[in-house]
């Protein structure tokens, strides 16, 4: 697109641009807003929550409609300028980060009580929330880098709002794991940028195309993805993550676990993906592979061990993101065609559906936790009882976790044990077969807790503004990415005929 | 037929009992009334479903609902003459057991989860009941799994959650094999519904070791639900389950679900013929053999009355196993028709297991003298069901004996007549006893736990009527068998279609 | 050319040093001050990019970068050392593992 | 429409066994008292097999009913052989009804529960009787024998039920056979209505499992192990169908499923005759040296049974023979089921009807000994005559001899009755009151003993069988005498072999069995339970909670550190090993 | 969940076991570290050679030069700050304010330092108002030559830290409502320029090139004032306080021993 083109098509420019500028602005502006109005704070963030889930929607549904949106902030060339992006990929996230969002939002208000947290959580929040939406919409590298710190700076001063030494520990070894790791994702960005010159995703990538292959694609890919593999969790450098997300307040761990850390995931996926595939070869995808193997195993059997609640849920996503490292190996084996289409939606729908089971996981484990008092899964019989609404989400969303059918991550998973066989790495399949174990008995360590001797709930529901964000984001995970994935290939672009051989 | 009908039945059937189910979650707990009536409402409305979906298939229609849940996943449910069999199984005796449970918990606590469950896993059964293909097979035999664990569980002792962990490793273990299983075989032969006849014979012989491979995961898979030793562990632990939740795991259910999935697997997937030139159902049918001998020989060393009627499912099951793993249409017809037969029959004898032990507090064959006296309706149908389940005519057993026998001599298989010599033999080992010590011997001076209701009858009406419904449900099976709409005539129909005759 | 590759290999060498020290140095003030030393050496490479020789003007947009970049390595000091502060207020008796 | 009664027949009784067993819906169930207390006892046993009687004299021979969807099709019909078979079989039933109605004392409640029983064993009985399909020989057949385990154990001693688990076991292996030998039989034939002519293919296998199957409920040696037990243990009114009518079913059926007269079957007719000959020539003696009258008409049953083996195996190896033996053998089991029938009711009258020394006690010992002559086939008894009607057969035999062995056993026989007499008479009465009803009925039977030669046997037969009656009557005259005088001598023949014979040597060697196989099932339980356990607590331990902090070393920024950097050199090698070092 | 459970002595005795074998364990891996560092720093600075070696990359230079009369700016470092890539900026205004955020949310401050003597207060007020001129005149300055938002935030916020160094614990700094306004201004007038461009349908942070130098100039001052008074809150390290400053108790004043929010 040249600058003239660019300046012709402003007004169609305008129009496309608004939704993925509100959905980034709306809760720059709303942290902006609740940071100087402390007292409106919750019912401004409520306003920008809905306003921004509302702009995401609609983003989504642009893409729907046209197709991929890319958009050049300030009119400038766009190897200059900042661009915006979305594309099926982009918008389906974008749009599950901001459901999920707009439930947090939600429960957070039942959540947080006391005035001084709640005006410490929605500033932050929101801008948590538009580092997200940023990231997902991002199409320059560098832009993503002062996203990643947005987010990461973000992420720890949430996680730490409890202010226990815990979390405070937890939280600042999460900074400096932040920290380390956008600086070795911007030394990467730097070489590529001293090669190529230009930052934006989009004539990079045709750039390295055109270009033999060069060690220094090598090492900016190698310090890209470390820094990012830091950052997402993956085995074994999620050290930071189960104290972190263990820690912090459940709606804000719930925004940790769903989001965040799927934001770091989707920048390498969209590395390997947009950029450098045509460096890569299986060896490197099968090193992730591997790693992801390692996490789904140890992740699984750290929360099967796991004495809380809290904690159990953070082990368990760092297996789930390992399931989703594994799609790289088979992503890489197979050639371009629907069967690839297949692995690439597969390994979003387990995206999305761990975005929306494990937030929802974590607001009634949360719950939990403020009815009882404490979050250790041995003695969580009666509360898990006198809460059905919660425990239904707990199970609901466990369901999703585990892979059972009929959710989002069970399609995910045959479409990955479909890969994994036809491209004859059915290792992966065994792997996966032992991590769904592993999860099985780990929800269900917490589920069977719920049937006790315990006096009988009067009723379903107790304590609708926490209990029915939890339940519906644990139901959209199970019964409308379960039932209903079929619009996520459209979104995507992808060749939908399906066709599994 | 109603095109728009026919198309939608199969699903509507499905919902009629899922959606009363969800909505019962949300009753409060004393509402009684209300629950009771969402209760006999999904029953009622699913029976006359069903008796259209009886009477089209009858005519020869197609029903099928499909549902597309990701490109090339299809959920697929479809009426065919199999489907019907065992849906309308369920539906009858989910009616009466809906009935019974109203009865068996009226004053214990948690009912309404108890009946949502108990919807959702009548639900599910159907769905098996009507899946049309492995992938929608696999989806609901997974919600079985999920919405009997925690009826399973109800009770809240710790034996009852002992239990029920044990019956989810057990059958979520099942499960993912079964999983791993469908999904290979999707990597070769790309998505296929279930078709009479199977759909493989055409492999190329070079598949043919893959093919074993994934029969011996499916039947794995199956195995565990349908308790063919060594999978069948999870079956006596069970037990600790309220009565209605036995009747319904054993009868209708749970391991009906495995035994019909064997059914589906080798009839309507691999085809009898070619998984018989496999050598599949040499392995089969002694697998099936093993486990009627173990099965009855556990069962006579029980004291316990539930866990002798569990190891007598575990044993009556393999006949279905059985029967389809003989080549030739009669012994099709013995298995199939077991499957109806065996429920009404087995849901007979829990039934009256819960009424002695609702009533008198006897819960072992060894309190059980002269309850023939005390309780004589109940002892009445329990001597229907028990004479049944050793094969004594006119009861339906000796009709499924029958033509397993026969057909065991057309595929030129006449051990397997020793096999059920032996396992009438040891059935009337263990049933006998029973029912001499129930009508010959003494009333004790003093029941273990005599319960007193308000009712001139030996009983609860509730927990009377549904036994000798039952029971003259097994008297009617097996002297109408040759009459028109008799299970018997539909397995013949089955058989004939499967064979192409 | 020299000049530029003595400026950003410089640089490389301060980023693995930084991350050596970062890594190995259990005080957060010294892991703070390594952080920032890796920030330092990335920088470094940023504004060698922007070399173009002695007689033409410098590329502006790493000088940019490195001017956003320096902002948000601040912004994270600031908030890293508050929260050393706050927990050494918390326990006197060390940093714990961090 | 009257073709209905065949239906009749047996739904009859079955319908009525449900007001018999007097179950109340309603009641004070939690009183005990009152909890057991059935219902007033109402005598409808008494009319089971009115139905029954009145299709065998009424329908005229060939009727048939067809009922294709009762049951997996059911076929009714009435051929010279079933006719009969249902008129000795009604008679029977009424009169040992009778006897059950009014003659059977215990508590109520029992007599609820005998008297469903009853019913059933007799529906079952007239089922298979009437039903020409072997659906409906077999569901009778079943139905029969689950329904007299509870008859034979209804008095609840120690005894009965001795006798009850021999009897549930042996008929039970009974029925595996005979279900195994007809689901063979259809395979082979292709029809579950077989006529001798589909039977000539039959394969070995289903011969032998026929023959087995039924020869259970026949007494055929040595599978009658049960029937000296049960039969006597049972109630008076059960002894008499179980002895008169039950065993013969088994000639039934194997007269229904053998290719009786369409081939010959050598080998197997020889067999059964020769099986026969060792049946009689082992239950006379033992039964020669019981002590309990009913025991000793057991032993006659056996006896008789092996008779009329002998007689059918000669008819399965001679096709020219089957006709008359066939007839032969129907008729001999009509007059022998009568004639059992009656004195087995008649050892209840002898001990219950009247009181010692009245004139009714001294008819009924007479009526006793006319019935026993009859059974040994004294001249103008039925007994003559129905052996006259095997004589055919037995003559027109291949081996010769056989008509001597058959005449040795008659005198056998006679000698049996007569130690039959012996014991009765001296049984001991305990009078009750009420017996009107059964005297009747009892008398009734005997009046059709009597009157059986002449209407059913040829005038030649009335005088026939005299000699070796004669020889067996002066034997027993010259025994009683000796005994009489003598007793010690022959005392401790009495005794000597117990009843159920054979079962005593076969007694410990089950036992036997039966304790290896409780510890074999002992020890595998053991170590099943034993790894089941192990199992367990491994499982639960993965279940339970754990302690520690599995990831304290990991958290340290060295490590952490140390695997970072190495996975990034990794991921660095792997991408540089596949470009050259220096590009382009 | 945030209580810290006491440590018994035999705990005690295993930490310090344990902390002697970490420490052997650190000296190892160090060492390690500093072998697998140096190969990769060596590995790094080959490719680095060679990449400087490749002819001549593509540059942005001559573009973003030549497109500067177009920014209204005329210094090319605040012309990409501002301008090209102003979408960065912003953000980088929200990640300062979110450490500011973050830097409140762990409470109030702790207390200040001891109030200076006569002598350094005298100097104090010299150089405040010295570096606030002196920020005024770098904003000014950033439109044509090195200098800007930045540059003139940073002496503001020298400024606070100097005032805090002297005494004033909160920095000179205004009160709570003014502090968290002033510190979200820049923040706030960047987005709304923003997207009032897109409302006026130039495009998101799209100015049109006759205003936009006084737009540029509008946010920057803005965002002096913002990074100004949020470097110095910063500084001050906690939640601006209600009541006058100098209530504050000594101290352990910031010192938090509460528990959690979810715990009742």
């Amino acid at each position: 697109m040249t600058p003239e083109s660019a300046f012709d098509s402003a007004a169609l420019d305008n129009l496309l641009a608004a939704p993925l500028v509100l959905a980034i602005m709306l809760p720059l502006l709303g942290s902006a807003l609740t940071t100087a109005l402390p007292r409106l704070a919750p019912l401004l963030g409520t306003l920008i929550a809905v306003g921004t889930a509302g702009a995401a929607i609609w983003t989504t549904v642009a893409v729907w409609t046209r197709g991929p949106i890319h958009l050049v902030l300030g009119g400038w060339d766009p190897s200059l300028a900042i661009a915006l992006r979305a594309d099926g990929m982009a918008a389906a996230l974008v749009l599950m980060a901001n459901l999920v969002g707009l439930a947090i939002s939600v429960y957070a208000l039942g959540y947080f009580r006391a005035p001084d947290r709640a005006q410490s959580f929605w500033p932050l929040w929101l801008l948590l929330w538009a580092a997200l939406n940023g990231l997902f919409l991002a199409g320059d590298l560098f832009n993503l880098y002062v996203m990643l710190e947005l987010l990461g700076l973000a992420a720890a001063a949430l996680g730490a709002l409890t202010g226990s030494r815990d979390a405070i520990t937890a939280n600042l070894r999460y900074l400096l794991v932040g920290l380390v790791a956008s600086l070795t994702y911007l030394f990467g960005v730097a070489l590529l940028y001293t090669a190529y010159g230009t930052l934006d995703i989009g004539l990079l990538s045709s750039a390295i195309a055109a270009d033999e292959p060069s060690p220094l694609d090598a090492a900016a890919l190698t310090l890209m993805v470390a820094g990012l593999a830091m950052k997402s969790a993956l085995f074994p450098l999620h050290f930071w993550l189960p104290p972190a997300h263990a820690s912090a307040p459940a709606p804000v761990s719930a925004a940790l676990s769903a989001l965040v850390v799927k934001a770091a995931f989707y920048l390498i996926l969209r590395l390997w993906l947009d950029l450098f595939e045509p460096i890569l070869d299986l060896s490197a995808s099968m090193l992730l592979g591997l790693l992801g193997a390692g996490a789904v195993l140890w992740g699984s059997w750290q929360a099967l061990r796991a004495e809380r609640l809290k904690l159990l849920a953070a082990y368990s996503t760092v297996a789930q993101i390992g399931y989703l490292f594994l799609f790289f190996p088979l992503l890489a084996a197979t050639p371009p065609g629907p069967s690839r289409d297949n692995l690439l939606a597969a390994l979003l729908l387990m995206a999305l559906t761990h975005g929306f089971a494990k937030a929802g996981f974590f607001m009634a484990a949360g719950l939990v936790q403020t009815n009882a008092g404490h979050d250790r899964i041995d003695d969580l019989g009666g509360t898990a009882q006198r809460l059905p609404a919660t425990t239904f989400a707990i199970a609901l969303a466990g369901s999703a976790l585990i892979g059972l059918p009929p959710s989002g991550s069970f399609i995910g998973k045959w479409l990955l044990m479909q890969g994994a066989i036809e491209t004859g790495q059915w290792w992966w399949v065994v792997v996966g077969t032992l991590g769904t174990l592993l999860s099985a008995a780990y929800i269900f360590r917490v589920l069977s807790r719920a049937f006790g001797l315990e006096p009988t709930p009067i009723k379903f529901v107790t304590d609708a503004r926490a209990e029915v964000p939890a339940l519906m984001l644990s139901l959209v995970s199970v019964a409308v990415l379960g039932l209903a994935s079929g619009p996520l290939w459209t979104l995507l672009g992808l060749n939908a005929s399906g066709g599994g051989a | 037929m109603n095109n728009s009908l026919a198309t939608l039945l199969p699903g509507l059937i499905v919902l009629s009992s899922m959606v009363p189910g969800a909505m019962i979650f949300l009753v409060r707990e004393e509402s009684h009334l209300l629950r009771t009536v969402l209760n006999l409402f999904g029953a009622v409305l699913k029976l006359l479903l069903v008796g259209v979906m009886v009477w089209a298939v009858w005519q020869g229609n197609e029903l099928e609902s499909r549902l597309v849940i990701a490109p090339g996943l299809e959920l697929v449910l479809h009426a065919d003459a199999l489907s019907v069999l065992f849906a309308t199984l369920s539906t009858v005796l989910w009616l009466i057991t809906t009935i019974y449970a109203i009865g068996y918990l009226e004053h214990s606590p948690n009912r309404s989860r108890f009946f949502g469950f108990f919807s959702l896993c009548v639900s599910a059964t159907v769905g098996i009941a009507l899946a049309g293909n492995l992938l929608t097979f696999v989806i609901f035999y997974e919600i079985l799994t999920l919405a009997t664990y925690p009826l399973v569980a109800h009770r809240g002792t710790p034996e009852a959650t002992r239990g029920a962990k044990i019956y989810l490793a057990y059958t979520l273990t099942g499960g993912l094999l079964l999983l791993v299983g469908a999904v290979w075989l999707r990597t070769l032969t790309g998505p296929v519904d279930f078709v009479e006849g199977g759909v493989l014979s055409g492999m190329p012989p070079e598949l043919h070791g893959q093919l074993i491979a994934i029969f011996a995961l499916l039947l794995a898979g199956l195995g565990v639900k349908a308790a063919i030793v060594p999978l069948h562990g999870w079956l006596p632990q069970s037990m600790v389950a309220p009565a209605p939740v036995s009747s319904l795991l054993h009868a209708v259910a749970v391991v009906k679900a495995g035994a019909f999935g064997i059914v589906r697997v080798v009839y309507d997937v691999y085809g009898v013929t070619f998984a018989s030139e496999l050598g599949l159902l040499a392995v089969l049918s002694v697998l099936a053999s093993v486990t009627i001998v173990y099965g009855s020989l556990m069962a006579m060393t029980q004291d316990g009355l539930k866990t002798r009627l569990a190891y007598s499912t575990v044993s009556q099951v393999s006949y279905i196993a059985l029967g389809a793993s003989l080549l030739g249409p009669v012994a099709t017809i013995g298995g199939l028709v077991h499957l109806v037969h065996q429920g009404i029959m087995k849901i007979t004898l829990f039934f009256c297991a819960g009424n002695y032990a609702e009533t008198l507090g006897v819960h072992k064959v060894s309190q059980m003298d002269g309850v023939g006296r005390r309780m004589p309706w109940t002892t009445l149908a329990f001597t229907v069901g028990a004479l049944g389940m050793i094969g004594i005519p006119p009861i339906a057993g000796f009709v499924s004996k029958w033509y397993l026998g026969l057909g065991a001599v057309e595929a030129e298989q006449h051990w397997v007549l020793l096999i059920l010599a032996a396992s009438t033999m040891l059935n009337a080992g263990y049933f006998l006893p029973i029912l001499y010590r129930a009508w010959f011997r003494p009333l004790p001076e003093a029941w273990p736990k005599e319960h007193v209701f308000d009712t001139r009858f030996e009983t609860m009406g509730a927990l009377l009527w549904p036994p000798v419904i039952t029971a003259v449900l097994c008297l009617v099976a097996g002297l109408l068998a040759a009459a028109p709409f008799s299970p018997l005539e539909w397995a013949q129909l089955i058989a004939k279609r499967e064979y192409g005759l | 050319m020299g000049a530029q590759f003595l400026f950003g290999g410089v640089g490389v060498v301060l980023f693995v040093l930084g991350l050596w020290s970062f890594l190995v140095h259990a005080p957060l003030l010294r892991k703070v001050i390594a952080l920032n030393i890796m920030g330092s050496g990335v920088f470094h490479v940023l504004i060698a990019v922007a070399y173009r020789g002695d007689t033409a003007p410098p590329d502006p947009v790493p000088h940019a970068l490195v001017l956003t970049g320096i902002v948000v390595a601040v912004s994270a000091t600031a908030l890293a050392l508050t929260f050393g502060g706050r927990l050494m207020d918390m326990d006197k008796d060390g940093t714990d593992d961090a | 429409m009257t073709h209905w009664l065949l239906l009749a027949t047996w739904v009859w009784p079955l319908l009525l066994a449900l007001p018999a067993s007097g179950l109340r819906l309603r009641g004070d169930w939690s009183n005990r008292e009152t909890a057991a207390a059935p219902a007033r006892h109402v005598p409808w046993v008494a009319l089971g097999a009115l139905p029954a009687l009145a299709a065998a004299a009424l329908l005229p021979l060939g009727t048939e009913l067809a009922l294709p969807w009762l049951f997996l099709g059911t076929f009714m019909g009435l051929d010279e052989t079933s006719r009969m078979y249902l008129a000795f079989t009604s008679l029977v039933w009424l009169a040992a009804g009778a006897y059950a109605a009014f003659g059977e004392r215990g508590s109520s409640a029992n007599r609820g529960r005998f008297d469903a029983l009853f019913l059933s064993a007799m529906a079952g009985n007239l089922w298979l009787i009437v039903g020409q399909d072997l659906f409906s020989f077999y569901v009778g057949f079943a139905m029969m024998g689950i329904a007299s385990y509870g008859l034979v154990i209804h008095d609840g001693t120690v005894p009965a039920l001795r006798a009850g688990k021999v009897y549930l076991v042996m008929a039970l292996l009974g029925e595996v056979a005979l279900f195994a030998g007809l689901v063979l039989l259809t395979s082979d034939t292709g029809t579950t209505r077989p006529s001798p002519v589909d039977l000539t293919d039959l394969s070995p296998l289903t011969i032998g499992l026929l023959l087995a199957g039924l020869g259970v409920k026949a007494g055929m040696v040595p599978l009658h192990l049960w029937l000296p037990l049960a039969h006597p243990a049972a109630p008076v009114a059960a002894s008499a169908v179980l002895s008169g009518t039950m065993i013969k079913v088994a000639l039934l059926g194997w007269i229904r499923f053998l290719p009786v007269g369409a081939v010959a079957l050598t080998d197997w007719g020889e067999a059964l005759t020769l099986i026969g000959l060792a049946t009689m020539a082992l239950a006379v003696p033992v039964g020669l040296v019981q002590r309990d009258p009913k025991t000793i008409l057991a032993y006659s049953s056996i006896a008789k049974m092996g008779l009329l083996m002998l007689v059918l195996g000669l008819a399965l190896a001679q096709p020219d023979l089957a006709p008359l033996g066939v007839a032969g053998v129907v008729v001999y089991a009509a007059q022998h089921g009568l004639a059992k029938g009656g004195l087995f009711l008649g050892v209840g009258m002898r001990k219950h009807a009247a009181a010692r020394g009245s004139i009714t006690q001294a008819l009924i010992l007479a009526a006793l000994v006319f019935l026993a002559l009859a059974l040994a086939g004294a001249p103008l008894t039925s007994g003559a005559a129905a052996k006259y009607a095997l004589k055919p057969a037995v003559e027109g035999a291949r081996w010769a001899w056989i008509s001597t062995a058959v005449a040795i056993a008659s005198v056998a026989t006679t000698l049996l009755m007569a130690r039959f007499i012996w014991v009765i008479s001296r049984t001991e009465p305990h009078d009750e009151p009420a017996w009107v009803w059964p005297v009747a009925a009892w008398s009734v039977l005997i009046a059709l003993v009597a009157l059986f030669p002449f209407a059913v046997g040829e005038p030649e037969s009335w005088l026939s069988n005299a000699d070796t009656v004669g020889v067996g009557v002066g034997i027993a005259a010259v025994v009683a005498l000796f005994a009489a005088q003598r007793p010690h001598v022959l005392a401790p023949l009495i005794g000597l072999v117990p009843p159920g014979d054979l079962l005593a040597l076969i007694g410990p060697l089950l036992a036997a069995l039966q304790q290896m196989g409780r510890h074999l099932l002992d020890d595998l339980g053991l170590l099943w339970r034993h790894l089941d356990a192990t199992a367990t607590a491994l499982f639960m331990r993965l279940f339970g909670s754990a302690g520690g902090d599995s990831e304290r070393g990991l958290r340290q920024w060295p490590v952490a550190g140390a695997l970072w950097v190495g996975i990034a050199a990794a991921l660095l090698i792997l991408l540089l090993a596949q470009q050259p070092l220096v590009a382009g | 969940m945030t209580k810290d459970p006491g440590r018994s002595g035999a705990d005690a005795r295993n930490d310090a076991a344990a902390a002697a074998r970490a420490a052997e364990r650190d000296r190892d891996l160090s060492l390690l570290l500093a072998v697998l560092l140096t190969l990769i720093g060596i590995a790094l600075l080959g490719i680095y050679w060679l990449a400087l070696n490749e002819a001549e990359g593509p540059r942005l230079a001559d573009l973003a030069l030549g497109l500067v009369p177009r920014t209204g700016v005329d210094n090319p470092v605040t012309a990409v700050l501002l301008n090209y890539r102003a979408y960065d900026t912003l953000m980088e205004l929200a990640v300062l304010l979110a450490a500011l955020l973050g830097i409140w949310s762990l409470g109030p401050a702790p207390a200040g330092f001891q109030r200076s003597g006569r002598a350094l207060a005298a100097m104090v007020s010299w150089v405040v108002p010295l570096l606030i001129l002196a920020a005024g005149y770098m904003l000014w300055v950033g439109g044509y030559a090195p200098g800007g938002a930045f540059q003139a935030g940073a002496l503001l916020g020298a400024a606070g830290v100097i005032v805090r160094l002297a005494g004033d614990p909160s920095a000179g700094l205004p009160g709570e409502h003014a502090q968290r306004a002033l510190s979200v201004l820049g923040v706030l007038v960047f987005a709304l320029v923003g997207l009032a461009l897109l409302w006026l349908g130039d495009g998101f942070l799209t100015y049109p090139p006759s205003l936009a130098k006084w737009l540029i100039l509008l946010i920057e001052s803005a965002a002096t004032l913002a990074i100004g008074v949020a470097l110095a809150a910063a500084y001050v390290g906690g939640r601006p306080a209600t009541a006058p400053a100098s209530t504050l108790a000594s101290g352990k004043a910031g010192a938090r021993t509460e528990p959690t929010g979810e715990g009742n």
